[in-house]
Formats: C-alpha cells, structure tokens, sequence
C-alpha cells in the first residue's frame, strides 16, 4: 500500500527485535473473541486514480455554485478566494503541522495566530480575541456558557434574528450545562424585543446584526439596558465582511462578539470545516474558552510567540475547564488571516461595498416582481423577501430552473413564516446572474 | 548561533516581522472592480469606527507567509511522535478531492435534489464507520473528538432522562489517565466527575470501579487502548459492570488506530465512541485544527443521536433537520466537516479493508519496535509486555541528572525532531508517550531510536547544563511560558516589543 | 556551525541522502491494479536488463522532496536581485489556471475542432504580444529566449537565402556585452559571429559599428536595453545602418521589462526580437526552467516565421502544419509551451495595459533607487546617468582588499539573500549587475541595501578572510567547483561518497 | 495593482533620493518619438475572480480528455500524474527559483537534478544523462549535432519510423548548422531500412523504438552496422513508459539515447512545457548540450552538488558551446524524478505492463471491425490502424462523436498513409472507454 512504508522484509527484521513470533503477540492484551479473523466487509485497497475517479462520481451528482446563478447565505457564503490563499495553507508546513505546543519549531502557526487573534480584535471593535472555535454557532453556544461564568447566572435570552443553527446549537451545548435559554420570537427587524424578557437574572442577551433576515441594529440602547441589569451583551454575525462597512459590535456596547469567518478565506465545503470568530474584552481574557498565543521572548531575548493562559483549559484544568475544546479550528483561521492580509483596510472596505451594492441591485430586481416583497428595512448583502407561494417550494421551482435561489425561512426554522425567502447577493454575483434569478423568480412566482 | 547579521536573517532562514510593523493600511492585495456609487441602504449603520487592519500585496503577503512556515515543523519534514495525536502522512489526494468543483463549492443549504451527491458520499463514510466499527449508528456532525465526546455523552444524558433517571444518575466515572477533554466534558454536560484508579500495569483497576459503581453512575468514560497505549485487558468486564450497574459506557476512540481493521468496539460493549477523523483517518491537523469527531452508537443510544440526521425516500436522499424521534438537538450549523468526510472516505478507500488492518498492525509493530529499542536506555514503566500503538515512558531514567522530560524534548528539537507528548498521561511521572504511526519507515525509525538513546546517555552522562540550553538549532531558542502567561500580550498593539529586537538577536 | 548532532539534521533543517542510498527497488509509492496476465506482444523484446530504479512509499517521498526544497532560496523567500534574470513575483492565479481541465489536460493532437478555446487563446496571446512590440507578426512556438535568437535568426537566414544572399551574408555582428546565447545561436545558424566594441558609456560604438557592416554582413544581434543595464540610445541609428547595409537587425528581448508598455520595439527598427515568457510575463523559472521565447517579427520577416500557423476559416480556427508560403519548418514538436501561454495572459489581462506600463516603470525606479543607494558605496561604471531595469557594479571597489566579486556574492547569502548576476557582462571588470523587478517594495530594497552596503564596508575595511569563508549559515558551505569538474561525478554509483558523510558533517 | 508593493508616496520618495523630477527622467535616454504617450490599445487591469473567469471561458471550449473516451498517443500521453507529484512542484522553493547558479542555497535543485541525470542514465541503460532539454524533438536535433561534433562528419539518416515532427525539427535545427539530414522513407516496421543509406560519410542514423507506429524493433543489428562505418547510432523513444518493459536501447548498443520524458509527471498541456530526455556514453559526456548537476564538496567537506562542465555551454564557450541552450525544463524534470521515485522500480513495471495489457484490449476490440486492419507486429502502447475511409475523415467523425480516437498519420506528415489511424491506450482507459470506441469507429467505418 502506497502510504506503508514497512515491507515484508522490515516487518520481521523487526519483529525479531521485539522478540515476537508474529504481530498476533502484540495484541494477546486484546480479547480473543473481539479479534477478527478475516477482513471486514469493506471494499480492498484502490490506486488513487480509481479513488479520484470515484470522487469526481460524488461531485458530478451536485450542482456547483460554478454553474448556476446562484444567491445562497443565512449563515455561509459564496466569495472568491485569492489563489495565493489556498496554495498557502496546503504548505506542508502549516498543513501537516500539529497544534504549537513546541513553539521553537512552531513559530510560523504562533506568529499567524497572534496576527489572527489582532486582526479578529481590529474587526469586531473588541480588545482580544482567542485562536478560533469550530465555527460561529459553536463560538456563540461557548459565549452563552463564558457569560453565565462572569456574571453567574444562568438565564440567556435569544433574539429573534439570531440564525436558527446558533439558537438551537446554543440550546443543546449551553442548555445541558445549566442555562437557561429563553427565546424571543421570530422578528425581521426587532432585535430590540430581547429587552422584554431582560430581568435581574439574566447572564446576557444575544442579539445578531445582520441578522439572519439581513437586518441591521444599532446596538447601544439594547447594551445600555443590558449592561443596566449587570447582564452582558454578545454580539452575533455570520457575515464577516459586513464589518468592513457597518459599524462593529465593540463600537456599541458588546461585551462579547461571536460569529462566522468563513467569507474571509474558507471555502463553501458544505458546510465545514468553518472558523469561529470569538473576541471580548481584556477584563475577562481568562474567562475565555479556547487557545490563545501570546507574546515572549526567548532565551536570547528574541520576540517569540506560545500557546499562553493555559490554565483555562482543558488539558491543565479538567473538569474545570473553561470549555472541552481542544482541536480547534486552526488552518481556516490561517486562511482568513492570509486572506484578511491580502485585503487590508482598503481591500475589504471595497469588497463590502461590492457586496452591499449587488445587494441592493438584487432587491431592486426582485422587489419589481408583482407579489414579491422585499422585508428586510436594512441589509448588508442578504435580506428577506415575501413569495406569493410557500418559499420552500419556490426554491425547489427556482431549482428545476438551474436557479440556486436562496433559502426558504422555514427550512431553518420548521413551521414559521413559510412564505419568507432569505436571499443573499455578493461580489461573485453578475448583473446576467442577477436578471436570471428575477426572470426564473417571476416565472415561479405567477 | 554566532555570527550576527545585518538583515536579521540567517542565511535561508527571514527575519519577518509581524504584519502590523510591516504595512500601513493603504496597500492591498486584491484587485476589486469599482463600486457604482449606489446610495446605501445601511439605515446609517455605516462603520466610523476607526479600521486600522494592515494590507500587504500579494508578492509581500507570500514572502510572509513562506518565512513563518518555515519556522514551522511538519509531519513532511519528519518523524512527529506526538502520544496520542497519532501524526501520520496526510495523503495530497486527499486535498484535491476537497476542492473539486462540485463538492469543496457547494453550499449547505442549496435545495437536497442539487447535492444528491454529496449526501451519498455522508452515507458511504457512515457505512465504513459502522462496518469497521460493528456499530448501528453514527452521528456525523460533531466537529472533533471533544465534540463528538459531548455529542456521545449528551446522549447518555438524553438515554438516562428518558429512562428518568436524568436526576439521578450525575456520575461519570473516569480514569486518571483520562485526556483532559473527559472530565471536561462530562462536566459540560452536567456531571460531576469520578475518578477511577489505575493498577501498577497501567490500566483500570476493577475493583476501584466496582467500588465506585453504583445508582447515581450515569456511565463511564473509557480510552482503549488506553493513554498508556495499552488496551484494556478486561474492556468486556467493565462494560458487563457498567450495564450491570444501570450505566452506559462512553469509549474515547481517540488510539482506534491501534485496532482499526482487526478489533471492533462494537464487540467490546461500547455504547458510544467518538472518531478522530484527523487521527485514525489522516485528516490533516492544519497547525491545531480542523478535525472531525464522528460518534458511533449502539442500539440503546442510536435513538439519542443528534440532528440533522439523513433519511432516504424512494431512492432520494434528504435531511431531517428539525425533529427526529428522541433525536438531541443540533451541535452545530448545518452538517458538520463535508471537507474532512471527504478526506476521510478517500483515504478509507485508498486502504481498504485489507490496507486498514495493516494501519493499524503497522501502528502496533512500530510503536514495540521503538519500546524495545528504547527500553534498554531509558525507563518504560509498563514495558514487560506489548504496548498498542504507543510507547510510554517515565522520567525514572533522569534520576539524579538534574534533566527533565522537557530538557529531553528540547534536545530532541535540535537533533530534528518533534518531541514526543510530555508530562501526559498523568498516571506516570515526567510522562513521555511515542507514537510513531503506521507511516515511518523502519529507517526514519532507527534514526529517530539513535538519536534518542543518545540524548538518553548524554542525560545520564550529566550534562545538565547543555541540556538547559537547548534547543540551539532551532529557529528560536527557549521560549519563556511564564513571562507569557504572567503578562499577557494577546494582540498587537502599537507599543509592542520594538521590531529591531527582532533584527537585533 | 558549531553543535555535532547524531541525527545529521540541524534543528528544522533535514540531512537526507539521495533516493539511491535509501530505499531499495521493492517499494513503491503507487497502487495500481493487477494486471490479467495477457500474452505480450513485445515481439520478444520483453526488458532483459536489469531496471534497479529505486522507489519510495508516498510518506517518504513526500518527505524527501519537502526536506531537498528547503535547501532552496526562492522568489518566495526574498528578493531575487539576478541581473537580466528578471526574478519577479509568480501568481499562483496563474498556475491554477494552467492546471483547468480544458486546458492543463488536454492532447496537443486533438482534432482542432475539439480544441477551439485553446487556439483562441493563442491567437490572444499573440495579438497582447504583437500591440505590446508594434510588430506585425510573433511566432509562439520557440521554448525559450535561445530558441527564439534561433527562431529569429532562421527567419534571417531564411530570408537573405530567398534574396539570394545565403551564401554571401555569412557574418553576424554582436556587442561584446552580448548575452552568450547570441553568439552560439548565430554559430548554430551557420553564420561566423564579429564582436563590435562598446564605448566608455557602457552602448555600442556606432564607428566600430560602421566600420564592421559590410555586404557580407547578414545582421546585427543587439540586446535593448543592453546588458548592461542601459537603453541603446542611437538604437534606431544602428537600425537605420544596419538596414542600409543590407542586413537585419535582431533584438535580444529579455530585457523587455524595462520598457513593456511604454516603448514598442517596432518603433526602433526591431526586425525581429524573442520574449522571454519566464522574465517579463512571470511565467516561473521552476529551478532552471521552462521557458518560453515568442519572436515578434516585422514585416520584412513575417513570411519567414516557422510553423505551425493558426489560421481562421469563416469563425473557425485551425493549424496550418505542412507549408504555409516561405515559412522556415518546425523548431519543435507540436505547438510549443501552452502552459506558459495560459500564465502569461492571465498575467497580462491581470496587469492591464496600465499595469504594464506601470510595471516598467516601477522596474526602472527600483533598480535607479539601489543604484543610488550603493553607487556611494560600490563602484558604478556607468553610474552617471540613470540605468534601466537593473543597475551594473564593478570591482573597483574592491581594489587591494583581497575581497572578490564572487565573495561578495556568498556573504550576501549569509545575509539572506541570493546574490546579484556576477561576472556578466563581460564589458566591466568583475561585474556584479543588479535588477530588482519592480515586485519588490521600498522596504525591502532599503533592507537590501543596507545588507550590501554594511558588507562593502567590510571588504573596505579589510576582513577578506571571513569573507573567504562565507556562507556560513546556509545549508552548505561554499562547495568546490574545480573538484566537480576536474573528477565529473554526473551520477550516483553504488561506490559513491558514502552516506555517512552526510551525517558526519 | 496587487502584484505592484510600491505606493504613490513610495515613488515619490524615492524619486527624490535619485535626484530625478519625474519617472520620465529616468527614460531620457530613449528617443521622445519611441516613447508613447498613452497606453497602449489593449484591456485594463482585472481582478483575480475577473482573469479567473476569462480563462474558465477558454477551457470550456475544449474538450477535456476526462470527458471523452480518449485513445490519443504520437508523442504526447495521457498518464495518471500523483497529486503529490503537482503539489510537490508548486512548492515555492522549486517553483520560483532560479537556475541553481548558487548551490550554497540551491541543494535542492541540485540534489534533484543529479537524481534525476542517474534515473535517466538507468532507465535508458546509458552512462550518464544531462539535466533536460525542451523537448524530445529538440533533443533528437541536438543529438544530430552531438554526432557530427563527436565524427567530425555531416551526414545524419532518419529512419523512417521517426516521428515526423522530430524529423521536421531535427532539419530546421540542425540542417541550419551545416548537417544533412537524409529520409528513409515512412515504413511501419522498417527502421533496418536505414541501413541502405548508410556510408562512411554518415555521422549516425537516428532510430525510434516504439516509432511513431508503434513498433518496437531490436537495434543490437543496426548499431553492429552503423558502428562498422564509424557512426554512432542515436535511438529515439516518445513514451518514457514503455522502458520499463521493453529492452532499453543502451543494452542494444545505442550511443546517443533521446526522448520525450513528458509520460513520466508531466502534463499534456497542449504540447508543452515537456521535458527532453538526453542520455550517452561517459566517453562522449564532454560533447553532450546543455545542464549537468556533478558531485562535489563543501568547506566542511561535506557532500554537495553544482552545475558542471560548463566550458561546454554558451554562457563560458560563446560562439563555440555544444549548444545555445540556457533555460531548459527543469521544473518537468523535477516532476519527472518526483513521479519516477514514487514509482520505483516496481511501479514502473507494472504501469508499462497496465499500458501494454490496454493496448492489447484495444487492439482486439479494434482489429474485430470489419474493413479494420492492426498494421503494428510488435507494440508497447499504441499502433497503427488501417482504416477503410481517410484517416482524416475518420477522426474527425469520431470527434462528432465524442470520441478522441487517435490521430491520422498525415496529419503528421502530409499526404503520406491517409488511410493511416494512429491510436493508443494507457492506464486510464477503461473497458467502457475502449467499448465505446469500437462501437463509435464502427458506425464510422461502415
Ligand atoms: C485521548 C484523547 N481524547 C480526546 C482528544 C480530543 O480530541 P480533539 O482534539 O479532536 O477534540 C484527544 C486529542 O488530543 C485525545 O488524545
Ligand atoms: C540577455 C539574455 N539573452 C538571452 C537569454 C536566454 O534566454 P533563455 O534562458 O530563456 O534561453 C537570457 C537568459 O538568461 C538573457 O539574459
């Protein structure tokens, strides 16, 4: 086999060594009756064109974005990715790296890190940010949990906006270790409704801006109040670029920003691998969960970077970790930080704009056809428009049409607003894209 | 290092500052078309917080990028003994699967009739993990091992409050050479955490866990092979205890690659087990992440697996995402790690049942042939019989030679090597766990076992000092932890240490 | 480099020996299927002697070649200061377009109708080639700068031959800072090859010039700019008497990037001029190559180039690959490097005809910013006035301090970077010629020069010995030249150094 | 720009430090009249995602051998490349550097090529082997040249068997430099027939095994004779592979051994970049064009590699080089000793035996067609058929098809065996492939 080295030959030469008749000896610890004889029922060995073949035979049975006018978000998000970025994190050295627990040989991940954990600060207006979660819904589910440790309560209160994955992903992660996750209705524009249910009790509130309606919310009153109770604010996302030209959570008030880095660097892939963005302020640094790469210097007296405040975690702390993560989500926050390199101020300041503006081109051509509303007051690049007919069966029509015509509300969360499309234009979108979609949507629509 | 540069760097190896001491915001390595001008429907939620983020041109940001990889070490560059990460070859094929059009650019939501493949290549994963498993179910989403483990245990969780015994059942019994993820997750998950005690041949001591065993035990959490990288002899037995006791049995499938192929945890009594895709399956570990920790099930949890789960209607595939019988919720958005599922398959598929068993009998042989080579210079306290795919040693050897475990890891660096896992697990003192995986010749083998024993006999030697002073050949020396952790620096700042430091040196 | 290990590595850098001292020939790093058995039909030319190719796994393959890479400075790692190299930045947008199926894949004998895009992106190519020089005509097919002289130097010979002058026009003038592929491509065209002297400003005496045309004078083969870094400012003068004497006049263009998009070459009288695909146009050099050299022709030579043509018949485009009017035969198989076709206009469209112009400029105040930075330091020959593309130094500098042209060159590699072009031309005494490219940034010029200056100061100062002794911190000290060619060892031979030496170091 | 670092201020300042007003200071030397003005009359610049379409749109209109059933040889082959092999060679250290002039920090290279010069040297059964050149055609003329250096004489004899392509450019190259070139007439089993034109005046006789026909032939006869007249005999092969099963030429007395080493890593890439394989006696080693990598050692007496001999090349010997070539393939090289070393021994037998064993199916799935002969005795790979229509024609109707079957041998040289087919199979051929070729070259045909 291709990918073992030892031969015959090695294997007794070594055996040998060991003083072992044959490899059976190595595993008389195990069972006699849980070894299997023979080989289990798996296909054999294959070359690697047969194996490529075979995955060419998965990927020809989807419709790539590639080939389809196509305007999918709430919560991932199609952008182009810089060559130099996905040539990059295949290098051997930051691909088949391990985590940087020896950072004399690791200073290459420590140092992107540490430019990571400063690029994810700048962005979200915070003053720290760690070294990544899986991705946003877990980062908001670990907020939840980090809030409830500062402020020592247990109640959390759930927007109205905030994407339906997060909520439940908080419920499920949070919710079996004590909090209690109270949920405000489904609103397109009323992030601000979580203050009804805001009371002496509540650990934090957690607000999305865009949200998964692609409205916009200024945040300030809502962290005024919060902050009013002794409650925390966590600020959700899911489209990082938003940031690039609408004002970051940290300007107004957030305590805690989480969200989802994919658009900068990572690919559609499905839905993962993502990176989750996790940043708050410096006074609860050691509250945070996840790793973190901190500056030092060396025994020459040598700018250097490690793996720091350990003690959060789980391979020092145990039981009383400040969360279970250990793998994280290391390579995608080295492909958004290259790709954030290669952006800059002025780069993503340009490509927001892009975003924003194809947006808009898209609410124009779709707010002209009769019986569809356009919901959302003020948007980024996504927002929620009104079908005549069930959304969900407007996407599946838009299909049949080679359209990918975003996502019906009701798949995300079952039963509400089942006529609400949630459709999403970025800068990968042509104007020839757009006019298909409004052709292909009327079509559908009458 | 000697002579002293007036670039700051040494020959092939840059000096590279930070991108913040590098670049002002006014360069960019993107070329974007010109906006249109449309007035903005931002309500005037327009950004005026100051964006102060560094950009560089792509001829800059690749020269950044190739010079801090090559402060990096890589399982390309070498042998990566890391105990219980199992480091192996992560196959370039694999990578190009990833990105094919039509699987690396699919988006998660797009309507299931236009991803019909993709769901296909989830279930084709599914079916090699429950064959090479001998378990019923599988629970795909979970985003690595830790997240698999909470995946696993909250259906423990669900199983007990369905059987009402959700109050009442809040131990979770686990051994002291547990991984740290265990306790951590068990008590993620609400449970108080038990511990368990070792024998003196490094596995679990069955009567300790009769003792603790009892009414209020929800489950155990088990490794096997365990973090000594020893399987657990009476693994039958415990799980037989566990049931006996109304408990379930969680198995840390973190070493499967010691047994993949040869020994399925479904004959073992498991009840879940999480898989580190990144480890058994060769899923790149990227510098920290990411992975993938799919759970296998037996039939008293399948019932308990989280959403969404895949259901198939006449020939069509689809996703059940909302509610699934006594499904738990969702662990994360959308399905989980597709780039890694298919990684995962292609290197599953590339071995084969046959290629696999011998993974994992590569694994083993390899790991013994370093024990025995080792065994003479240094001290393995479990080494009188076999050991799985990992060989672990102690500091005994250093008794008096004023060298540690870590002195010994630094020197490692210099001969060019990863270390080994130090001071992990707990049970022994001044740990040093070795897995060579399936994926080092014999040769990259010996060299490594020379080098070693070596260093072995300097220590005894007495050479504290030198030892104090390694790594020397590396791209840095020392490091200071503690100056780290006692004052933090997190982020760049515009007073950060002067970049001429850098130069300096 | 102090510190002995046992391994042989030092820190991250890997000691590894060749391919043939490692594995034997019963590995292999790739899986195939079994073949059926089939009776041969070979005609009992079945193999006989031995094929002792040895052969890696993949993880030790892998592992090779990653070691060996970085033994290598690179474009990626540093400014790459080789004067008329054009070391320039490499988009790897470019090399992911080379590899699109459609166009990495596909057979350069397909029938053409299956293969219209590739035809049209030629014709494209041809038609940026053709606006960028103002020249009628290009011939893409030559694989280098050297076989497009000999491309543009056939087209000569081909042409004097119909005017009937093949016989008589036999010699070829050429500038004694010529590049040495201009006089081994005339000699390889027949023709004898006349050196013409420079004057004190580093161009063509226009007296030597006139003194050596003749009737006998098929041509004159002049690099523009020069190789010395300088416009040939009475180029059209030479022109213009070249083609009064009745000869033609062949531009050696690989030092085109000067002027890309500011000057056109079929503005100065050019007859015919290669470009250098893997200098102006970025195609990478890949350690020593391919290439690619189009030969853009004027109109007195248009009929001579070689095939194969593309041809248009209503919409459809089509090869002309027999005959085609007076063209000369083919320079090689097929249709030349498409591969580097494909980077070259992804590197163009991506520049724009902006970008370009943009990208001399840049060029030329880069190489004029170290001149005047170092001319202070170094001794400039023709350091007056300003120089194009790169900036040319002599060794006068060096006078008496025992230091060389080539010292210099190693003590720039212990500061990081590759040095500059030494010894070429030919005109200066111990030539160090300097060409940044306009990728690199102000920043790290400066670091440049600072590391040069700091060492011209130390020859000055009279340290010749350590400089003797350079590189110190590369992966090999300096390595013996006149050994390697006085005893050739072009191959490994089982009696070979022996490995162990590796390792001893 | 994005590959552009300088900066407006940059310039300025820099501008000043020269002591020049403008950048137009620094062009005086060019005549104002040679210096335009505007720009020139072409596109502007695009961005990445904009380039990347453009060529998507060349791509998708050619006919990629991985949708089409594709039975394409003559030179050029479609082989299985491993990923690692691609991925390898877009390393940064091998992709952008330069000719290791500076082995100090250019080992890599230059251990490769040494490995590389030996691989070669061993599969051709000849002593050693140079560092590449452009091609297997360029090869082939400079070994013409080679021989007239080393015998002093001018007379070269093609054999008929030779691909024409190799030919055409052995007389464009070499003719011009004082060397006859002389035709055995086009014979699918006839590369003895050289013999008849053979002399004392001849410098060598070039053969090709397989030729262009696909027969493979025994050469000890042929050099027997063309060494009793003083000549050297140059062997020629296209298909790299076929070595690793069929007898070399340097067991059959072959002094000068050429070919296309593009089967072995390389892509198809429409016909170039390849790699030229170049290989003969030590005694003539001095004689031999372009690179050679040899061994050597440092200061510290440890073992290294430089490039060697080179009073040989154009940048020492000038107008008296044994050739004028400088930048040759190394990058294909290096993915020629990469794919070779991954092969082995045991790779390469089995792949050229996949190789034959496919070529065998075809030929019978072929040969059963009626109006259909099988003209090659003896092949590895590929062969000629006899078709009933022009050849021409034929491949042109499979193509309507969606059939790449082959090529018409007048394609390669005009007018000469119309009713030529040449067609060729490899390891990627499937059953399926192969089936549907008979079927489609049957309706064809009939
Ligand atoms: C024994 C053991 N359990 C659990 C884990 C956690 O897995 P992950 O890092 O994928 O979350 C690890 C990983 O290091 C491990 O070694
Ligand atoms: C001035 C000059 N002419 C010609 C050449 C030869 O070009 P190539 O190496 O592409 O054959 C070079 C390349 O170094 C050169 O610098």
């Amino acid at each position: 086999m291709r990918y073992l080295p030892l031969t015959p030959d090695d294997r007794r030469a070594m055996l040998g060594v060991i003083g072992a008749k044959s490899i059976d000896d190595l595993y008389i610890d195990v069972p006699k009756a849980a070894q299997r004889a023979g080989l289990v029922d798996l296909p054999r060995a294959q070359g690697e064109a047969e194996v490529e073949r075979a995955m060419r035979g998965y990927a020809k049975r989807n419709l790539s974005p590639a080939n389809a006018p196509f305007f999918i978000g709430a919560g991932a998000y199609r952008h182009h990715i810089p060559a130099s970025v996905d040539h990059l994190i295949q290098r051997s050295e930051f691909l088949t790296a391990y985590t940087p627990y020896q950072p004399e040989i690791a200073q290459g991940t420590l140092q992107s890190i540490f430019e990571f954990q400063t690029q994810v600060a700048i962005l979200t207006g915070m003053e720290v940010a760690n070294a990544s979660m899986y991705d946003g819904s877990t980062a908001c589910a670990e907020a939840a949990l980090m809030a409830a440790r500062v402020t020592k309560r247990n109640k959390v209160i759930l927007s109205g906006g905030l994407h339906p994955h997060y909520a439940e992903t908080t419920k499920t992660m949070a919710g079996a270790n004590g909090v209690v996750l109270v949920d405000s209705p489904p609103a397109i524009d009323g992030e601000a409704e979580v203050l009804k249910l805001l009371d002496g009790d509540t650990a934090a509130v957690i607000v999305q801006s865009p949200n998964v309606f692609g409205t916009i919310t200024e945040l300030s009153k809502i962290a005024e109040a919060v902050h009013a109770q002794g409650a925390l604010l966590i600020a959700v996302f899911t489209e990082a670029i938003s940031l690039g030209l609408i004002e970051p959570p940290g300007a107004m008030g957030a305590d805690i920003v989480v969200g989802e880095g994919q658009s900068i660097g990572v690919a559609l892939s499905f839905g993962g691998p993502y990176v989750g963005l996790f940043a708050t302020r410096e006074k609860f640094m050691r509250q945070m969960p996840g790793r973190l790469a901190g500056e030092t210097v060396d025994a020459d007296g040598k700018r250097g970077f490690v793996l720091t405040l350990s003690t959060r975690e789980q391979h020092i702390r145990r039981a009383k970790a400040t969360s279970n993560i250990c793998t994280n989500s290391g390579l995608c926050a080295q492909a958004f930080t290259m790709h954030m390199t290669l952006l800059g101020r002025k780069g993503l300041e340009r490509l927001a704009l892009l975003n924003h503006e194809r947006a808009c081109d898209l609410a124009d051509a779709l707010g002209a056809i009769s019986g569809v509303e356009v919901l959302t007051p003020r948007f980024f690049n996504e927002f929620a428009v009104r079908t005549p007919k069930k959304a969900d069966a407007v996407v599946e029509a838009l299909a049949k049409r080679g359209v990918l015509g975003g996502v019906a509300y009701s798949r995300l969360k079952a039963g509400a607003m089942d006529d609400v499309l949630l459709v999403c234009a970025t800068e990968t979108n042509t104007d020839e894209d757009i006019a298909a979609f409004a052709v292909a949507l009327k079509e559908v629509c009458s | 290092m000697s002579q002293v540069t007036v670039s700051g760097s040494r020959g092939l190896l840059q000096a590279e500052p930070l991108i913040f001491e590098m670049a002002g915001s006014s360069r960019t390595g993107v070329d974007l078309p010109e906006p249109k001008g449309t007035a903005n429907r931002l309500g005037g939620l327009k950004r005026k917080a100051a964006l102060d983020l560094p950009g560089l041109t792509e001829p800059e940001a690749m020269r950044h990028y190739v010079r801090l990889s090559q402060r990096n070490y890589a399982i390309d560059l070498g042998l990566f003994p890391l105990g219980s990460c199992t480091m192996k070859h992560n196959p370039r094929l694999n990578e190009k699967a990833a990105r094919m059009e039509g699987l690396g650019d699919i988006h998660p939501l797009q309507p299931t009739s236009t991803v019909q493949g993709a769901l296909a290549l989830m279930e084709e994963l599914s079916h090699w993990l429950m064959e090479l498993t001998g378990m019923p179910a599988v629970a795909l989403s979970p985003k690595a091992g830790a997240h698999g483990e909470l995946c696993g245990m909250l259906a423990i969780r669900a199983a007990l409050i369905a059987r009402g015994e959700g109050e009442t059942r809040k131990r979770v019994l686990a051994p002291i050479s547990s991984h740290g993820t265990n306790p951590a997750t068990a008590a993620a998950c609400g449970f108080t955490v038990d511990e368990i005690d070792a024998m003196p041949d490094g596995r679990v001591d069955l009567n300790s866990l009769k003792a603790k065993l009892g009414p209020d035990v929800a489950g155990l959490m088990l490794t096997n092979p365990n973090t000594c990288g020893l399987f657990e002899r009476d693994v039958k037995e415990i799980a037989d205890l566990v049931h006996a006791a109304g408990g379930y049995f969680y198995c840390d499938g973190a070493n499967y690659n010691a047994i993949v192929g040869r020994v399925r945890p479904g004959d073992l009594g498991v009840d879940a087990m999480h898989i580190n895709l990144h480890k058994t399956f060769s899923t790149p570990h990227g510098g920290g992440g990411p992975g993938a920790g799919p759970v296998v099930f037996s039939e008293a949890l399948a019932p308990f697996a989280p959403l969404p789960r895949i259901v198939e209607r006449d020939g069509v595939l689809a996703f059940e995402e909302h509610e699934f019988g006594q499904a738990t919720g969702r662990l994360c958005a959308f399905q989980g790690q597709m780039g890694m599922y298919i990684r995962a398959l292609a290197y599953m598929m590339s071995h084969g049942s046959d290629g696999l068993r011998q993974v994992a009998e590569d694994a083993v042989l390899n790991a013994n042939y370093l024990l025995a080579r080792l065994k003479p210079y240094m001290s393995a306290p479990f080494g009188d019989g076999p050991c799985m795919h990992e060989a672990l040693f102690d500091d005994s050897f250093l008794e008096g030679t004023g060298v540690e475990t870590s002195d010994i890891a630094k020197a490692l660096i210099d001969e060019g090597y990863h270390p080994m896992t130090m001071y992990f697990p707990l049970v022994v003192h001044g740990a040093m766990l070795i897995e060579p995986t399936e994926t080092e010749s014999k040769a990259e083998l010996d060299r490594f076992a020379n080098a070693l024993i070596a260093i072995a006999e300097r220590a005894k030697a007495g050479d504290a000092a030198a030892f104090k002073a390694a790594p020397r050949l590396a791209p840095s020396r020392r490091l200071d932890d503690t100056r780290a952790a006692r004052q933090p620096k997190l982020r760049w700042k515009p007073d950060t240490i002067d970049p001429a430091r850098v130069a300096a040196e």
